[in-house]
């Protein structure tokens, strides 16, 4: 066929034909809109290894603010064979099979312990993981055979839920971080796990970050064991924990 | 069908009114158009005889084999009877034939005429076959519908616009797994002005991928293919208005298209194409697409592109009606009638919405039969894609309100370039949010009685009837000279093509559209 | 107000009685009410008595104050009677006097008692500069909006929520510029659990800006300079809801805030705080807010961010007949109940915006007299900006399609960050798009008499009559503790800041609540 | 005041606070959707130069695509201070100036050739510089008394309008570009100055471009005296025109 084929050692943007590179971007300026806003902002993007800039748009914001829209082509690409997917590495069971596979494998429920710490108060996220009602059609922890939850709820400071860890000596600890704004997130996470190190109990636990811009990645990079993101199903944080577990017992 | 609600309490005599002066208006063209014929419209006989190819210098055989019969004085006869001659003649198939005249060999008109008994025989014979390989065709398409199944309305409705077919069909299959019904493979920018259709599979156009019968099979086969993966069936658009017009619906019969773009006047308006060669193109071609089951897309959208949508409402509805009689007049029947209407009103116009509904919602209820086409925000569109998809998302709702049938599905960034895959993404999940969200609401409200809406569409229709009536009055050729639709004045004797038409002789025989008449009328009554 | 079409068919007796049921439910609460009092609300009177600042460690005076009262075991007779007895024996003004005991000078508790005749004349002149002082400042705020203009409604509302009150400050006021006629600083996740207010200008908090008084000022004063350039009243908005909420609400009124958000079980549900301790706040917080004209928000917009919004509608709606009482209870008027409700129905549900119709208009029709505030998508909205867009601009649609009052204004970045100043931009174009191009929408179309929407709106009235009925069965607190609201379940006696709560002693005595009530009280007949 | 003031030596978007480097992109990448194509869509985005890429969305685009929305911070920034404004040069006067100027400068009306070249079938912007009516209430060159306009329409091949003006003795050309895809324009454009100046008619004439994606850089760079973009208003036009022929009688 007469049509350009993907090259996965160096895949680039498709707009409408392979490899075209095509772009879009928004942000905005700090300075008036006007010819000289439009050209800073195309030497912006071009300054980003784009070609064929077009600002396709651009509106004052008050009188100090430019809001500009572009559409660009970019020169760099990515080269796919080498990219491993960069993510929570288990076998993929239904609750079925982790219950199956803890009876069989560990032998007694894992002990859980949950919370969102510090000061955010979002438990929608926690929720869908451990309440039994679960995320869309898949089942929360709270409803496995092998699994003991305590759900601790929001806000909670990270010396609390250490405590909660001794007194029900948990095998896995959850948190959840969904307010990011100015990084807070890492800021709680890493306290959770300075207090956990200092109480001696960050190697008896499995631990576990999730939230909407959670990567297993800046999980693993922050001293956690697994990070999980965006729709996350109970299922796969279910799998994992009895994968790993098992493994810590070997 | 029901009645739907929300409806508008039309004036019934008034709309009676309108349909008798559109139908008077007609007639007096339809006059012109029944003595006349076009090189094109002989080259579509030529091809539905199966003549197909280029000759050396790339020039399509039908364009060889009429321009030999023309030069050689031939053409009032028909090109059927030459081709008939010529193959008892030489004892060739047509394409033998055409491909003999290709190189030069002779030419038809250098042939001794044959025995008359033989060619009426001959002419009969290629005449059934063309006929019933069409028939096959229509019927095979008309199957897979039933079996696949129509999708509900408003049809999802997209464009790929690359230049190069196969490009188009791998964003084509992106579209249909993404939901899209219908997908139209825009045209290069230039083709409408060629008096030729380009040959082959082609991988270069600007704006748009040329329409070959060849890029017609590749995409017709991909989505075949695709809609057994998405168990639906998929329809394939292109368009039928230039200079080729009757051509062009030839290959989309031959070719199972399911829609053209044809519109009675679009080729005068916007492409300069000459008056009476349009007119008389058009009701050949629209014979085509009614024996084929093709479903026409009218053209009066593009009137609001250039004049004020408010302003010149009514010169949509005029032309909606005009463009009705002369599909009836081809024995059409209301339901492959895609009557065009568009959502194209600044979206700065306090109540804009309003006018919106008010307008479409009268294309609705004077074609009730009618499949309408409803036409993006375009012209108003700007670089400000975010602002471009809210109002997409309005178009939207007021097709699924105001119960349309195809919706061609706005791009957020129509005023910057063809569609990105992604766009067309986009565009596709706006539609099906909006449709799903808001299904039911056409038959949840209501609109108030002598409220702006109601009054409004009234007016529309008011103001549609008197300038039928002057239309009427001075005749359609004068009124397009008056620049009545779309702002634009076009000439009687100006124009491309003009002189690619030509009075019927005495003797002028056009066996296919003789076939394809009888037929229709057999079924029309 | 006239009666705006469309309209729904409720039953006026269903209607009567939800609203008796209502009222009995807070009658109940509100005999606890009456015997109570918090550190808060004493704080309250000592921050009207003009006491501000901080001491050495950074605790503000007003807690240093209360404190001290509760400490020396003279809470239950009200703050006001030690101040005033403090002055009278340091011969001090209030903040010297709380400035002194911040410094640990001395204890008003260890002050002996002054002559009761100087002490009342104390407390009169206090009270008497102190409500001088709020009025003054309330009669500037009737003023200024008179004569710059009350924008029309549905009023486009922002927030900002940096962190930082001068980043606040220019994206405030590029909102202003853009068209908005209210900004909220939202406060820092952190705040509502504090128990005390914190002190001066503030450059650092997380997903939004702590409320101070200082805060309060420079923005309140950065939008008057800026509304006089547009040429429109801006409203400015806080949040008092949280431990601290009858001394925001007078922060607010000493700083001409003209929205606060104030919900009568908000704490309790979504911060976890003490029912009793909320419960009585609410009362002392709207009262201030009622006599400074401070329009309140309720929150039954976050019951369904937790909750069904299908399902659980009544619950909504049996919230806002509670939140209605209570503030009726507080002699407020109603054109400053911004009863809260929202579009949060999965976008992906079949007919869910004729649901979002049915729901929105309810609220209209059963406050026809308040302000509704009406919040936009946000559980439903993902990192699809564009789908975002397009939820919005629905939102946008049923909002001027059914008359709502405040229109919190969607974000299309919703699920991603708290919002740039583009987004803040987008959302406001979008709204000033749809209200403008469907303008006169709402006298436009009727619903369908039995139509689905007729029918939804008032099942869910029936339900919540049904729901009233089982809370005044069991009282309010049982059904807070059943998981009535939001799915979300608090027991009577837990909950944050349940120790502040004290019931009032025989010499309880707080003149700027009698005050301001007898004021309200006289208005009101 | 507490808050960052804007560097014009080297401005940076503004998401929500100064110097945040905010921006916002979308693109398509030619591989199906999973944590694979999203770590190749931060790859990617990472190698423009940003910093805390957040991939907030990801979609199948059928099997072999996947569209992403992303957002990142740059740490590329402009010297907003060394930045000319690219454009047209000229005094801004309104009708009645332009024709008065003209009448002072030039004595005799300018004759001006318009048309929409190539393929192209765009009159609308052509037309709203020239035809009376003009654009958002500023009347075009046709309402001038100053200006002799002949406007040929669309689709002029470079040859017909090269006959034009020689046919006028025209003073200024202007020509038309609305569809740019696969670079059309550029095509179009360049066969007319080449046919102008093969026919030596190049340097008797101001030669202008316009249409929604011309810049003047563009226009300039491809041999033309001046390019208008999106948003031209006719006045802009006939002012550049009347002293640009001024200028050239001197
Ligand atoms: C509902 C909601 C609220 C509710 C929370 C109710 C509750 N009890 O949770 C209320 C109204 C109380 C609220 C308040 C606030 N919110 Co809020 N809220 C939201 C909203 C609309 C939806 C969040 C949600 O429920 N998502 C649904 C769940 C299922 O998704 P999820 O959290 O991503 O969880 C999934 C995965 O991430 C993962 N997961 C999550 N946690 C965990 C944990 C583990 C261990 C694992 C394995 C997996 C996992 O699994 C889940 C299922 O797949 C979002 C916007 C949005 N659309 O995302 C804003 C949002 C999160 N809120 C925000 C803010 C700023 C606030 C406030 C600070 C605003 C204010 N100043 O008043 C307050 C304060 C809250 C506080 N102290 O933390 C911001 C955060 C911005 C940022 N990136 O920093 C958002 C993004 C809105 C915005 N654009 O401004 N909020
Ligand atoms: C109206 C329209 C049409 C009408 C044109 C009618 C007519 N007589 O002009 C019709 C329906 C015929 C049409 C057809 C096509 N169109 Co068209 N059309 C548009 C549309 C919706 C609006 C253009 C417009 O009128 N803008 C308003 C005018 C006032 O703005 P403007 O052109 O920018 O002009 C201003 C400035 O640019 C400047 N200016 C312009 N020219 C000049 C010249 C000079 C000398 C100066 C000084 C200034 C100047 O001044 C003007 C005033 O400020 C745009 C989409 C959009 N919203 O932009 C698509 C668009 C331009 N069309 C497009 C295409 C592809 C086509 C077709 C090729 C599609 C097809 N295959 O069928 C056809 C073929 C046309 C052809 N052969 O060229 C594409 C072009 C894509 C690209 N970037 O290459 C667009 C962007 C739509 C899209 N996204 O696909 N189209
Ligand atoms: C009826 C009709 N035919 C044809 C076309 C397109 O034709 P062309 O290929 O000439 O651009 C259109 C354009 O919108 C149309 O409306
Ligand atoms: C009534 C009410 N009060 C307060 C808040 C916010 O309070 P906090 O600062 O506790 O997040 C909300 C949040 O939406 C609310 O609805």
């Amino acid at each position: 066929m007469n049509v350009k084929k993907v090259d996965l050692s160096r895949i680039k943007p498709y707009g409408d034909q392979m490899d075209d590179g095509a772009v879009q971007l928004s942000f905005t300026l700090p300075v008036s809109n006007g010819p000289r806003a439009r050209e800073a902002a195309r030497q912006l993007v071009n300054s980003m290894g784009f070609s064929e800039v077009q600002i396709v748009f651009s509106e004052d914001l008050s009188d100090d603010f430019t809001f500009f829209i572009v559409y660009g082509k970019t020169e760099k690409f990515v080269d796919y064979n080498s990219i491993k997917a960069i993510g929570v590495e288990s076998p993929k069971m239904n609750m079925e099979q982790v219950d199956e596979y803890i009876s069989t494998n560990i032998g007694h429920p894992i002990i859980v312990v949950g919370a969102t710490i510090g000061t955010d108060a979002h438990t929608v996220g926690l929720d869908s993981i451990l309440n039994m009602k679960g995320f869309h059609g898949d089942s929360g922890l709270e409803r496995y055979r092998m699994f003991e939850v305590y759900n601790l709820g929001s806000q909670i400071a990270p010396t609390e839920l250490a405590k909660k860890v001794r007194e029900v000596n948990a095998n896995v600890v959850l948190v959840s971080q969904v307010v990011t704004q100015r990084n807070i997130h890492i800021k709680h996470l890493t306290e959770l796990v300075d207090v956990l190190e200092a109480e001696g109990l960050r190697d008896r636990v499995l631990l576990i970050a999730g939230g909407p811009r959670i990567t297993h990645e800046l999980a693993v990079e922050l001293g956690y064991d697994a990070g999980f993101g965006a729709g996350t199903m109970p299922s796969d944080v279910a799998s994992y924990i009895a994968s790993e577990v098992a493994k810590k017992l070997l | 069908m029901n009645k739907r609600i929300p409806h508008l309490d039309l004036d019934e005599n008034l709309v009676r009114e309108a349909r008798k002066l559109a139908k008077d208006v007609t007639d007096d063209v339809q006059r012109f158009i029944d003595v006349k014929s076009t090189t094109s419209v002989e080259r579509t006989v030529v091809r539905l005889y199966g003549i197909d190819g280029i000759d050396a210098e790339d020039v399509p055989l039908p364009n060889v084999i009429v321009d030999d019969v023309k030069n050689g004085g031939g053409l009032d006869r028909g090109v059927a009877y030459w081709i008939a001659n010529g193959c008892i003649a030489k004892s060739m198939m047509p394409q033998e034939l055409a491909e003999a005249v290709g190189r030069r060999e002779f030419s038809l008109m250098d042939l001794p005429p044959q025995n008359e008994g033989l060619v009426a025989e001959k002419i009969d014979e290629m005449t059934k076959s063309a006929i019933e390989h069409i028939t096959e065709i229509r019927e095979t398409r008309d199957r897979m519908l039933e079996e696949l199944g129509d999708p509900p309305q408003p049809y999802l409705y997209v464009i790929v616009a690359t230049g190069n077919i196969y490009e188009d069909v791998v964003q084509a299959r992106a579209a249909v797994k993404e939901g899209a019904d219908i997908v139209a493979v825009i045209r290069s920018t230039a083709q409408s002005l060629l008096d030729y259709v380009p040959y082959g599979a082609t991988t270069e156009g600007y704006g748009g991928t040329y329409a070959t019968q060849e890029n017609f099979k590749i995409m017709r086969a991909a989505l075949d293919e695709v809609q057994q993966e998405v168990g639906r069936y998929v329809r394939l658009t292109n368009y039928a208005s230039g200079l080729c017009m009757p051509e062009i619906t030839a290959m989309g019969a031959l070719e199972g298209l399911d829609f053209l773009l044809n519109d009675s006047m679009y080729g005068i308006l916007f492409r300069n194409i000459n008056m009476i060669r349009t007119f008389v193109d058009q009701y050949t071609s629209r014979l085509i697409s009614a024996y084929s089951h093709i479903t026409i897309n009218t053209g009066e959208d593009n009137y609001i592109k250039t004049s004020d949508p408010i302003d010149r409402a009514h010169t949509v509805t005029t032309s909606q009606l005009i463009n009705e009689q002369f599909a009836l007049k081809s024995y059409m029947k209301p339901e492959y009638m895609g009557i065009g209407h568009a959502f194209e009103i600044d979206p700065d116009v306090t109540n804009g919405l309003l006018y919106e509904i008010a307008h479409a919602m009268l294309t609705r209820e004077l074609f009730p039969q009618a499949t309408p086409k409803y036409m993006p925000p375009t012209r108003h569109m700007t670089g400000n894609i975010f602002k471009g998809y809210a109002m997409n998302s309005l178009y939207n709702l007021v097709s699924i309100m105001t119960g349309q049938s195809i919706q061609l599905l706005g791009m957020l960034t129509e005023a910057i370039h063809t569609p990105f895959l992604q766009d067309r993404y986009l565009a596709i999940s706006n539609a099906k949010y909006v449709f799903n969200n808001a299904k039911d609401i056409g038959n949840e409200i209501v609109f108030k009685s002598d409220g702006f809406i109601q009054k409004r569409a009234n007016e529309v229709l008011e103001n549609a009837v008197k300038l039928l009536e002057h239309v009427k009055a001075v005749g359609l050729i004068s009124a397009i000279e008056e620049g009545t639709f779309g702002d634009i004045s076009r000439k009687r004797d100006e124009g491309k093509g003009g002189d690619g038409v030509f009075t019927k002789g005495e003797d002028y025989y056009n066996p296919i559209l003789e076939a394809i008449i009888e037929e229709l009328r057999g079924e029309s009554v």
